[in-house]
This record gives structure tokens, C-alpha cells and sequence, in this order.
């Protein structure tokens, strides 16, 4: 640990040390061979990486593995950065946000982590912003899409970023893309299905906002809200059969998503009505659900021919050859995560000190085959990513699975995300 | 001292407690005789509260018990043994008895104090001198005889210092020898508690012997109350109860 | 005065511990052994209380962890209001504090008021169901709660007594206090008079009730104490992890801390601390080594209930007891003979 | 907090009617083949299976397996019921049959400890990522109207196999010799030993049988749910509900409490969309609070 704490202390007095407490304390864990700070000094960078690597989440974590992981052979074979080699040390939080900060803090303490990537879900990164604000450690959350965590001032912190797509950008992307739809096809009654907590209702509350702002003539005529991790969607179903919507939309993704589309199609759903499922897009989704309807409208998550540029397709063929499991969402911003790491570290010379790594990454600029014209920029007022690829497609039956990418212009997305903020009192 | 009053308890249709008027007289030693089935017990479950009555009357020192809480009866001072000994395995013989002492002295929900109270030790420790049981004090209930822990149960009761104690078949499941052993400490304590002393029995040589007072139960009915000689005496107890009694015992 | 005289010598241990703890925690700059120590008292006290009612009382609930959440999440929540912070200023840590212990207290009231008439697998089946509602209401009161991302955003922490919690070494000797404080009160608790009548109660029910106990009173007493005291263990994690977070009321939480008791030892005060610390260094050391740490925390647990059947510390006391009664009654039978 | 309006428009119309009846079933009779098991383990042997969601995993691990090698989705849930059983039976032997008697404690943890252990094991074997069966060529049929709604022919088929099942397990257990022994065995275990029986050996087989239940749902809704490991939990907490609403050991009483659930869930998805869970929690400790012993129990829980 090079790192140590600068925070101003008062009161208790850090010289009433008792020697022999500390050396019975040494002794303690020396014998347990716990905690590995006790161990060599290492000389590669360490990354913490908390994410989830059990349940219906699993293949998403997975794939964050092997895309971080990928990146990091790519960096390491290159020369590393300054000397200095990039490790990453994996723990599994099964998604529990308590879990996460726990871990978060051992990456730091026992294993000597100097950067956290925090792959994990929306419930979890709270937790882990909290930890690494209390303990100034510089940070990447890379999946959470929640907008306030970079978007309310109350959850920023200087030393914090996001390097993955957020709430608000897709749903700007989503309504534009939906109130040409139905504008188009006359369509005016909507259904919603997406998971009953936080992640679910905020992203349903944007989208359906914006396709009202797009398309005013808009209504909503019933909301269904099944659990988190429910076996069972029948019940959802066959209210939204019994509501007759026109149009749906659903939030749902991973394994709840490919639960939901199988007993949907059970009850010839999507020959019904149009559907818009913002997580669709992913392939292990995609692949995963047996009955495959075509003509859903899908948001972008990660496709090779998203953008359809050789740098993409060469990343997908890299990422390919070195991972057992499909590429996702999560795997393109994880890699795009280790990018801005190493672009961040190149500039402060090798150092990982979290003041002068917060300082290099704020409104940083990369090249990155999932960038718009060939870039990704974290923004330097919200710590955010912005210029990746926003839009949707529509699923066909067979491989490539979706095709006529819609994407939505980033002029477009910032102005209506000025507004957002302001309505939110966040700017 | 306690009376019953036409007290009746049927279990759906099967009378267990039939018109029963019992009076039991301030510092007696009475008995409860009667074949398996005739209602001894139900009797006790029925002035400890542990049941209530169809109907009738369950008088203590001429107030009406009846619909009472176990837990109000037992503070009134009706005290009970089990047939089958019902202790605290896991604590000894002498934390099972302050634990009844601290309970009759309003301390067992006391939380700012150390267990147990001086006033509790001191009690305990006079408990087990009249017990007897000074050589068992210190082992875990589980471990001790069973004699010892049917004497542990008498004497739990006993720590509530009861106006009526209410043993259920004290010398169950003993021999010959011990049973006499313990009916002779039941009446020491008996005579040097001063309180009126029921028991449940099947051995007639011992009621004979030790009850001053005498009640007959049979299909839940009192077929006799009286004294030793009046039972003994008795037509319809000799004739219905008495012979098969002793012949049960006989084949035992 | 007259309970700090007849338990000096538990006092001084505790004050010794306190020491000690303090000391290691002041002592080491590295944060680990806070992080780990304080990541104990939480666990400690949940373990603690709970075996409050499975090991004193025999009450085996599943669902204690719910009150550990309600501590957390009460004490969060009236921080981040401004207008609790605004209108109490320095004293609002301690009376959240306050209100954590209280609220839940009177919650556990009710809960408990429905459970402790009911027999051992009803009363473990309802403070489960109990607490998956409460789990449930925790994810689907968004607005309130946060839903599954919990209390965001951080819970301010309002210097008082010159202590300011936002700093790591004034958290850690506060916590240590607040623990200590904590293990004393139960202590007390099992020593007192009540703690003997728990006993009474868990070994035979019936028989405590013909001599006068009331049951039912003494095991709501008993819950909702232990409730109050797993209600400070959130105060601490939340505390911890600056949020409060819906997985502290899943059931889980609840199974661990079961298994907390159960390997430490259920029979000895001591024995879930002992429990907690030895499964959160199993939970970190297995994890070095493999990303299957459930299968191994699995056979672990096997091991003790299949191989050892029973805690650790119960081991150890078990073993004394024997040897002890052996000694005992072999003095009886001399003392008969001779 | 509950929609009258929707509530009262969707029970005048028949469409609505019929698609919720439906789907209430079919959660019900899901629920009730698991909830059967642990409800006939306790009634008989006096156990709680807290790890009986772990055999409902097993048996759709186990078919989906069977599918994806056979494509023969019968021969599937055949093999799923069976090696759930199979498991539930080496669960009992090895396990189980060790804490007979004990203090609930033990019970639960040695469960607790078989949850983690087996979701790991099934991680290692198919991997963390969920799966999906798929619904078998046999039943990718249009769904059937009937009064304006929707009844897909594939529930029509698992509410038929549910009840036969759930028939004929009542039938085993009250009208064959297996039945009468093993409820002679629960009352009286060494009298029947005593008679020559080796009465161990049909506690595991009933044990068994009440894991192939759970086995053979998991079978079933492998089709249309997707396998994860710790797929168990959600259903055995929701089974425990069925059982405790029914009726601790009652097969009927599961029944009913199955439909009773079923129906809270989709006819509470119109009304109170935001409450289902919560009814459900609600409906529980009610029946706790007034029939502690369950709609269809018997014995003491006081």
C-alpha cells in the first residue's frame, strides 16, 4: 500500500498507540496468513473488480470478466504501461450491495487493489460509490445505469466516474426511436412490463416521458410490475392481454427477459402488439430465447455491427477467441473502462494515486471502437460517459439477430439531458 | 381451604369430570385413589387451571378460581408435581430451585440484578436441606435418579411456598423401598410445611397408611370421600374399585 | 450501584476488551483490521442477539435479521432528512441512534406479540414470512427506501461530543463503545434473574408456567430486546457502509447469523462472536483460493452439524461440564460410603 | 392501493376471467407439486425440507440436460422426477436420516448448508449463466380461444399432469401398502420394525418421492422459465406458504392453499398490482394469526 490516508483527524490521538496490541494483532493475523497486505509488495497495478459471477446475472459478470481481462492481456503484451503490468482480482458479490462494499474494501486492504472497476449492478455501485468515497479510492463504475449516480450531485464524488451508457441517454434514444413508430403506425395505447425496484421504474418513467414528449398523443393504460427474479410472468401476461395494449414496453433483461419472452410467446403476445425491450439486444439474451419473435424493437447494448466498423469487428473477434461466453453490454463498457485506466495512467506517468488519476480521467478522450466517430469522452461537469452508440434496432429471426439500426444524434441527447437535469434540480 | 362445586368437564362427548364436589380442609393430607381413567388427573388440570370447567365452582379459601390463568392460580397458591417428573434438564438442582424460589419472590423478571438474588440463595439453600437432596445440588438435573428428580419436582412446587400442594403420583415408576422412602418425606414435609397436601396414589397400603383424607374417583364421578376406615369400610369402593385396584397392582 | 458492584468482574473484562479493541484499532494505520473488526461488532451483534432467543430462550426465528435492517434503515433515513438534521443539529446522531433502538423495539412488539404464542416451527415459519414482507416493502417502497439500491447517496453524519463519524478512527472507537456497551447489556440480560427464567422457558415452557412464570410476557420481553440490540448492529453497519441496504433484511442474513451461533457455540455467551469472526475469515480466506466459497462454507457447515454437532465453544463447555459432574458425583458416592 | 375499477372491469369480462383463471392455475399448480412434497415429508416424517427448492432445480437441470440430448421433452421431465428423487433419496440417507429427532436447528442448517453446496455444484456442472429450454416442438401451438381468452395448449397439459400427480400421490399415500406402513412407520416406527419391515428404507423412499415432486415441477416449468442456480428459493419460500396456509401434512389443504395463492397472484396483478406479494405475506400470517394449524391442518401448534 503506497496510498495512506489524508484525511484530517481530531481528537482521538493516533501517538496513543499500544505497541503490544498492534504486535499481538500482527501476530494474529500473520498466523491466519491473512490479510495479504502482509505479503510482498506487488509490482503490477491491481484492479478490483466486484461484479457478479452467480444467478440469473452471472453471464453478464462473466462476460465483464473476460472482456477486462482481454483488455488487460492486450495492454500487458504491449509493454504495459510505464513498466508497470495491469492485474485484475475478481470477487463475486452475487449482486448484494452490502457484499459489494465488503469486498470493495478487502480488494483495497488485503489484495493492495489501487483501481476498482465497479462492475456492478445498479444496487450494488451505491454501495461501492459510498465505500470509495469514504475511502478516497479512484473508481470506474462500469454498469450501473441508474442517471443519478453521476447525474445527482448528492452521489458525485472528484475522484469517481461512470464509463458505461446511462437511464436518461437511452431513453431519449428510446423515445425518439418509439414516437416515430407509432406516429408512423397510428398507435397510441401503451403497456408496460419492467422489474418492480429501482433500476425498473426509474428507466420506465424515462422512456415512457420522452415518447410523450415525442409523441403527446400517448397514453399509458396499464403498468405491470413483476419482482426481481420472478420464476413466473403469467400473471403479468395475462393482464397486459386482458388491457389490449397497442404498443409495450418492458425494461426486463437477462434471464428475466429470456423468461418473460417464453412464456409471452406462449400466448402468441408479439403477434399482439409492438414491442420495444430497451435489453433485448444483448446476444446472450438473443440467443438464449427459444421462442425468437422478429419485429421487436431493441435498444443498442453491444453488436458487432454496432457501429460497423473494422476496429469493432476486430475487438469482437479478440474478445471471441479469449471468452467462453458472449459478449455483452456489460463486457463492451468494462473494456472501454480499462482503456480510459490506461490512457488515465499513460498521462500521470504510472501512478495510481488516486488524486492525480481522478485529475487525468476527468473529461478524458479515448479512441474506442464502441465511440460514435471512433471515440469515447468521459465528460469532466459528471464524471460521465457520453458519444457511445444510442439507438434501436429491430430483431430478425436469424444471426445477425437484429438489423436497421436507428441512431439517435448526440446533439439530440444533450439538449434534452439539459433539460432533464434542470427539471431534476440537478444542474 | 379449596372446595369444588359441581364441577363438570366432558371432551366432546366423553365426561372426564362428572358433577364432582370435593372439599379438601385447611392443612390436610388427602389422597386421590381410583382406577386408570377415573379422572385424577383431570381433576388436577382442572383446580391448576390448566383446564376450565364446563361448569361448577373451584373455590380457594372461598374465592372462585375457575377461568383463572395457570399463572394466577399458581400465585394464589396452588402448588403441582407431575407424574411424570417435569424439571430443567439442562440447569442443576440447585439453579432449578432458586429458579422456582426467584419466581415465587416476583424476581424472575428482574433484569438489574445477578442471579440469584441473596434472598433467593438463602431460601434455596433452607429448600434443599428440607429436600434432603444437599449431595445432588451441584449435578445437572438430566444426571440425577429418578427418584431424586421426582423429589426436584415436589420440590419446585414447594418453593412457591403453596397453601394447597398437588402431587401427581408421587412414587410413580419406583420400587417398593424407594416408595416408602419418599412418601415419608412427602409427609415430613407436609408436616413441617403446614400446608394442605393432595396426592394422586395407587398404592393402597401407602394411602392407608399416610392420607388422613380419602377421595374415590371412578368414570370421573366421586364414588367416596372420607377417612382411611371409612374407605376402608366402604360397600360400594370395596365391591367396584378396591378388588380390581388390587388386582391390578397385584399384576404389576 | 448495586449492578456494577455484583458484576465488576464482567465490567472489568469488558472494559479490558474495550481497551484492547480500541487499541488495535488506533494502533494500526492499516484499515483492515477496522474494516474487519467493525464488520464483526455488526455481525457480532446480530448473532448475539438472536442467540438471545435460539440458545437462552429456544426460540429458533429466521427472521431475526429484519430488525437488523429496520436499525439501519431508520437510522439512515433520519439522517438524510434534512429537516431531522436541521432541527436536532448536533444531537442528531444520538437520537437517531435512539430512534433505531426504539422504533424497532416497538415494532418487534408487534411482530413478537403475534409470533411467541406459536411453537417452534410456526415461530420460525412467521418471523421468516415477517421478514421476507418486510424485505419485500424495503424493494417496492422505492421513493422512500431507495428499493434495491438502498439509502443512496450517503448518510450524513453531524459531529456531536466532539466526535465526528465521518472520520475512520472516531467511526471505529464509536462502534467498539456502542459493541461493547451492547455485549454488556446482554450480559447482564443472561446473568439477571430474566436471563435464568429464559433458561427455565427453553427447557420446559410448561413447567415454568406452574411456577409462576408468564411465558408469553417473557419471551415478548426477551424478543423485543434482542430486536432492539440486532437494531444497533444495522445502526453499526450502516454506520460502516454509510447506507442501508435491502439484502440486510433478505433471509440470508438470517441463515448466516443462525450459522454464526451455531459454529461458535450456542450454549456460551461468547459463542457467536466467535461464530462471526470464524466465518467471515473462512468467507475471506476461501475466497483467495476459489470463487466457490459456497461450496466450501457448505461443508463446513455439514462438518460441524454432521460431525461435531455443536459450536465450538459448546465443545469446550461440554467437556468441562462432563468432567466436572463426573468429579461430583463420584464425591457423592465416596461421601455415601464412607 | 387496489383498483376497483380494474378489478371489477376485468371479473365482468369473460376474457379477462378465463386468461387469469389460467395463469392462476397454472402458478398454483406448480407451487402445489412442491408444496405437496414438503407438506407430505412433514406430515409424515416430521421434518422441514428447507432444501426442497434445490430438488425443483435439480429436476429442471436434470430435463434440460435430457432435452437438449434427446429432444424428447416426456423422456425430460420423466428423468428430472426421477433424479430429483434419486437425489432426494442419498439426501435423506446420507443427511437428513442423521438429524431426525433433533432440534429444528440442526434441521435448518444442514439444509442451509445443502442450498449453498448444491447451487455451487450446479454452477460447476451447467455454468452460472441462466439457461432455456425452450418450449418442445409438441406444444409450439397457437393458444386456444376460449370465451374471448387466451389458454395456451402447453398449461392445459401441465395443470392435467399437476393434478394427476397431485391425485395420485394422495392415493399412494392413503390407499396402497407402501402408504399404510409408512403412516404406520411415522406413528410407531420400532412397532413396525418390529414386524419385519425395514422402515428406513421406505422413509427414503418417501422422502424421495416427495423430492421427485419437486423434481418433476421443475421439469415442467423448465419449458418456459429460465434455469439458474439458486432457482430454488424463490419457489420454496412460496411453497413454505402454501403449506403453512393449507395445513401442515395436508395434500388437499396444499391444494387448496395453491389456488388460493394462485389466484392472489393473477387476479391481484389486475387489482393490486403493487400488493401481490404483500397479500400474500398477509393471507399467511392471517391464517397463522386465527387457524394457526392451517385450512385443512390438524394438531397443536400452541
Amino acid at each position: 500500500m503506497k496510498k495512506s490516508y489524508s484525511s484530517p483527524r481530531r481528537g482521538l490521538d493516533r501517538r496513543t498507540v499500544l505497541k503490544g496490541a498492534a504486535a499481538a494483532a500482527a501476530v494474529g493475523t500473520g498466523i491466519t496468513g491473512f490479510p495479504a497486505y502482509l505479503k510482498a509488495a506487488n509490482t503490477p497495478i491491481k484492479i478490483g473488480v466486484p461484479t457478479i459471477l452467480s444467478g440469473r446475472v452471472a453471464i453478464l459478470g462473466e462476460s465483464s470478466v473476460s472482456a477486462i481481462n482481454n483488455e488487460i492481456r492486450k495492454i500487458n503484451e504491449a509493454g504495459g504501461i510505464e513498466g508497470r503490468t495491469l492485474e485484475a482480482v475478481f470477487r463475486d458479490s452475487r449482486g448484494k450491495p452490502d457484499e459489494a462494499a465488503r469486498m470493495t474494501r478487502d480488494l483495497v486492504n488485503n489484495e493492495g487493489c489501487e483501481i476498482i472497476l465497479d462492475a456492478e449492478a445498479s444496487g450494488a455501485s451505491f454501495a461501492v460509490n459510498e465505500v470509495v468515497r469514504d475511502m478516497q479510492q479512484f473508481c470506474i463504475h462500469t454498469n450501473s445505469e441508474t442517471s443519478s449516480l453521476t447525474a445527482d450531485p448528492k452521489n458525485q464524488v472528484d475522484w469517481v466516474f461512470r464509463s458505461c451508457r446511462q437511464g436518461i441517454h437511452d431513453a431519449v434514444g428510446g423515445g425518439l426511436v418509439a414516437a416515430k413508430v407509432v406516429k408512423e403506425k397510428g398507435l397510441k395505447k401503451w403497456a408496460t412490463i419492467s422489474p418492480d425496484y429501482a433500476y425498473g421504474r426509474a428507466n420506465t418513467e424515462e422512456f415512457m416521458e420522452y415518447v410523450k414528449l415525442f409523441a403527446p398523443e400517448t397514453e399509458v393504460i396499464t403498468e405491470t410490475w413483476p419482482k426481481l427474479f420472478q420464476p413466473d410472468y403469467t400473471e403479468n401476461v395475462t393482464a397486459l392481454l386482458n388491457a389490449q395494449p397497442e404498443v409495450l414496453y418492458s425494461c426486463l433483461w437477462g434471464g428475466d427477459l429470456v423468461a418473460f419472452f417464453d412464456q409471452a410467446s406462449l400466448y402468441g403476445l408479439f403477434d399482439q402488439f409492438t414491442a420495444f425491450a430497451v435489453n433485448l439486444g444483448d446476444y446472450p439474451v438473443l440467443t438464449a430465447i427459444k421462442s425468437r419473435p422478429a419485429g421487436v424493437y431493441s435498444g443498442s447494448r453491444y453488436h458487432k455491427d454496432i457501429p460497423d466498423t473494422p476496429e469493432n469487428e476486430a475487438w469482437y473477434e479478440s474478445y471471441m477467441a479469449n471468452s467462453d461466453v458472449l459478449p455483452t453490454n456489460w463486457a463492451w463498457q468494462n473494456a472501454a473502462a480499462v482503456n480510459f485506466v490506461a490512457e488515465a495512467l499513460k498521462k500521470t506517468g504510472g501512478d495510481a494515486d488516486t488524486m492525480k488519476m481522478a485529475e487525468a480521467t476527468a473529461g478524458l478522450t479515448i479512441d474506442s471502437p464502441f465511440g460514435v466517430d471512433g471515440t469515447l469522452t468521459i465528460r469532466e461537469e459528471d464524471h460521465t460517459l457520453v458519444n457511445y452508440m444510442v439507438g434501436y434496432s429491430k430483431t430478425i429471426v436469424d444471426e445477425p439477430y437484429v438489423v436497421g439500426f436507428d441512431q439517435t444524434a448526440w446533439s439530440e441527447i444533450y439538449k434534452h439531458e439539459a433539460d432533464w437535469k434542470k427539471r431534476n434540480g440537478y444542474a | 381451604m379449596l372446595r369444588l362445586e359441581n364441577v363438570v368437564k366432558s371432551f366432546g362427548g366423553v365426561v372426564a369430570t362428572n358433577d364432582v364436589s370435593l372439599n379438601f380442609p385447611a392443612g390436610s393430607l388427602s389422597a386421590v385413589i381410583g382406577p386408570n381413567g377415573a379422572g385424577k388427573t383431570t381433576l388436577f388440570n382442572l383446580v391448576t387451571g390448566h383446564l376450565v370447567p364446563d361448569s361448577g365452582r373451584i373455590l380457594l379459601e372461598e374465592e372462585d378460581i375457575v377461568g383463572k390463568a395457570p399463572v394466577d392460580i399458581v400465585r394464589k397458591g396452588i402448588g403441582r408435581a407431575f407424574q411424570i417428573a417435569s424439571i430443567f434438564p439442562s440447569m442443576t438442582v440447585e439453579q432449578s430451585l432458586m429458579c422456582a424460589v426467584a419466581s415465587h419472590f416476583r424476581e424472575s423478571e428482574a433484569l438489574l440484578s445477578v442471579f440469584p438474588p441473596t434472598n433467593v440463595r438463602r431460601r434455596t439453600e433452607e429448600l434443599i436441606e428440607l429436600l434432603g437432596m444437599g449431595s445432588v445440588a451441584k449435578l445437572l438435573s438430566a444426571n440425577i435418579s429418578h427418584g431424586d428428580q421426582k423429589l426436584l419436582d415436589i420440590g419446585l412446587a414447594l418453593a412457591l411456598e403453596p397453601k394447597v400442594l398437588m402431587l401427581d403420583e408421587p412414587t410413580a415408576g419406583m420400587g417398593p423401598e424407594e416408595r416408602w422412602q419418599m412418601i415419608g418425606t412427602v409427609r415430613r414435609l407436609w408436616e413441617q410445611g403446614g400446608m394442605t397436601l393432595i396426592f394422586i396414589e395407587h398404592d393402597m397400603d401407602i394411602v392407608f397408611e399416610v392420607a388422613q383424607g380419602i377421595t374415590v374417583l371412578s368414570y370421573g364421578a366421586v364414588l367416596a370421600q372420607g377417612t382411611a376406615d371409612e374407605i376402608r369400610n366402604h360397600p360400594e369402593v370395596v365391591e367396584a374399585y378396591l378388588g380390581t385396584e388390587t388386582t391390578a397392582e397385584a399384576s404389576q | 450501584m448495586n449492578l456494577i458492584v455484583q458484576f465488576r468482574r464482567d465490567l472489568l473484562i469488558a472494559a479490558a476488551a474495550l481497551v484492547v479493541l480500541v487499541a488495535i484499532g488506533l494502533g494500526i494505520e492499516h484499515a483492515w483490521p477496522r474494516d474487519f473488526l467493525t464488520a464483526i461488532f455488526a455481525a457480532g451483534l446480530l448473532a448475539m442477539s438472536l442467540n438471545m432467543l435460539i440458545g437462552y430462550t429456544g426460540l429458533v426465528s429466521f427472521g431475526h435479521a429484519a430488525f437488523f435492517a429496520l436499525g439501519g434503515y431508520i437510522f439512515g433515513l433520519l439522517l438524510q432528512s434534512q429537516a431531522f438534521t436541521g432541527a436536532m443539529g448536533a444531537a442528531s446522531v444520538p437520537l437517531a441512534l435512539v430512534a433505531a433502538v426504539v422504533g424497532t423495539g416497538l415494532y418487534a412488539v408487534v411482530i413478537g406479540a403475534i409470533c411467541v404464542r406459536l411453537t417452534e416451527i410456526y415461530f420460525a415459519f412467521l418471523t421468516l414470512a415477517f421478514q421476507m414482507f418486510l424485505y419485500s416493502v424495503i424493494l417496492s417502497w422505492v421513493d422512500l427506501t431507495g428499493g434495491d439500491q438502498g439509502l443512496m447517496g450517503g448518510i450524513p453524519r453531524p459531529e456531536f461530543l466532539g466526535i465526528d463519524l465521518g472520520d475512520q478512527y472516531h467511526r471505529y472507537v464509536f462502534c467498539a463503545v456502542l459493541f461493547v456497551v451492547c455485549v454488556m447489556i446482554m450480559r447482564i440480560m443472561t446473568e439477571s434473574p430474566f436471563g435464568y427464567t429464559l433458561r427455565m422457558i427453553r427447557d420446559n415452557a410448561t413447567r415454568a408456567a406452574f411456577l409462576g412464570v408468564n411465558v408469553t410476557r417473557v419471551k415478548l420481553i426477551c424478543f423485543v430486546v434482542s430486536s432492539s440490540i440486532a437494531a444497533v448492529g444495522g445502526v453499526i453497519l450502516a454506520l460502516f457502509t454509510s447506507g442501508a441496504y435491502p439484502e440486510w433484511a433478505f433471509w440470508a442474513q438470517s441463515g448466516e447469523a443462525i450459522f454464526m451461533i451455531m459454529l461458535g457455540g450456542l450454549n456460551v455467551f461468547l459463542g457467536p462472536i466467535l461464530g462471526a469472526v470464524a466465518l467471515r475469515i473462512l468467507n475471506d480466506v476461501v475466497q483467495m483460493y476459489t470463487s466457490h466459497t459456497e461450496i466450501v462454507i457448505g461443508l463446513v457447515i455439514m462438518f460441524v452439524v454432521l460431525g461435531l454437532r455443536r459450536g465450538i465453544l459448546d465443545f469446550v463447555k461440554d467437556w468441562w461440564v462432563e468432567k466436572q459432574q463426573a468429579r461430583l458425583a463420584a464425591e457423592n458416592r465416596n461421601g455415601r460410603e464412607g | 392501493m387496489i383498483d376497483f375499477d380494474a378489478l371489477a372491469a376485468c371479473l365482468s369480462t369473460s376474457a379477462c376471467l378465463v386468461n387469469q383463471a389460467t395463469s392462476g392455475l397454472i402458478i398454483g399448480m406448480l407451487l402445489f407439486l412442491v408444496a405437496s412434497g414438503v407438506t407430505l415429508i412433514f406430515g409424515v416424517l416430521h421434518v422441514i425440507n428447507f432444501a426442497h427448492g434445490s430438488f425443483y432445480m435439480i429436476g429442471a437441470y436434470f430435463a434440460y440436460t435430457t432435452y437438449v440430448l434427446t429432444g424428447n421433452y416426456f423422456l425430460a421431465a420423466l428423468v428430472g422426477a426421477v433424479g430429483a428423487g434419486i437425489c432426494g433419496i442419498l439426501f435423506e440417507r446420507l443427511i437428513i436420516s442423521r438429524v431426525y429427532g433433533q432440534n429444528l436447528l440442526m434441521q435448518l442448517l444442514v439444509c442451509y448448508a445443502f442450498i449453498l453446496i448444491v447451487d455451487d455444484l450446479v454452477k460447476i456442472i451447467w455454468g452460472a449463466e441462466y439457461l432455456a429450454m425452450g418450449i418442445p416442438a409438441e406444444f409450439r401451438l397457437p393458444p386456444l380461444r376460449f370465451a374471448g381468452g387466451f389458454v395456451p395448449p402447453f398449461y392445459l397439459f401441465l395443470v392435467g399432469i399437476a393434478v394427476f400427480i397431485g391425485v395420485g400421490s394422495v392415493l399412494l399415500v392413503t390407499k396402497t401398502r407402501f402408504g399404510k406402513i409408512v403412516r404406520a412407520a411415522a406413528l410407531n416406527a420400532p412397532m413396525v420394525s418390529a414386524l419385519g419391515i425395514r422402515v428406513n428404507v421406505y422413509f427414503a423412499l418417501l422422502f424421495g418421492f416427495g423430492c421427485a415432486l419437486a423434481g418433476v415441477a421443475g421439469a415442467l416449468a423448465a419449458p418456459v422459465r429460465s434455469l439458474t442456480p439458486g432457482m430454488g428459493l424463490g419457489i420454496l419460500v412460496e411453497s413454505f406458504i402454501v403449506t403453512v396456509i393449507g395445513g401442515m401434512g395436508s395434500i388437499p389443504g396444499a391444494f387448496l392453499a395453491a389456488i388460493i395463492l394462485g389466484l392472489t397472484r393473477s387476479i391481484g396483478s389486475v387489482g393490486f398490482p403493487l400488493f401481490v406479494d404483500g397479500a400474500m405475506f398477509m393471507i399467511m400470517a392471517l391464517v397463522l394469526i386465527f387457524r394457526p394449524t392451517g385450512l385443512l391442518g390438524q394438531g397443536a401448534v400452541r
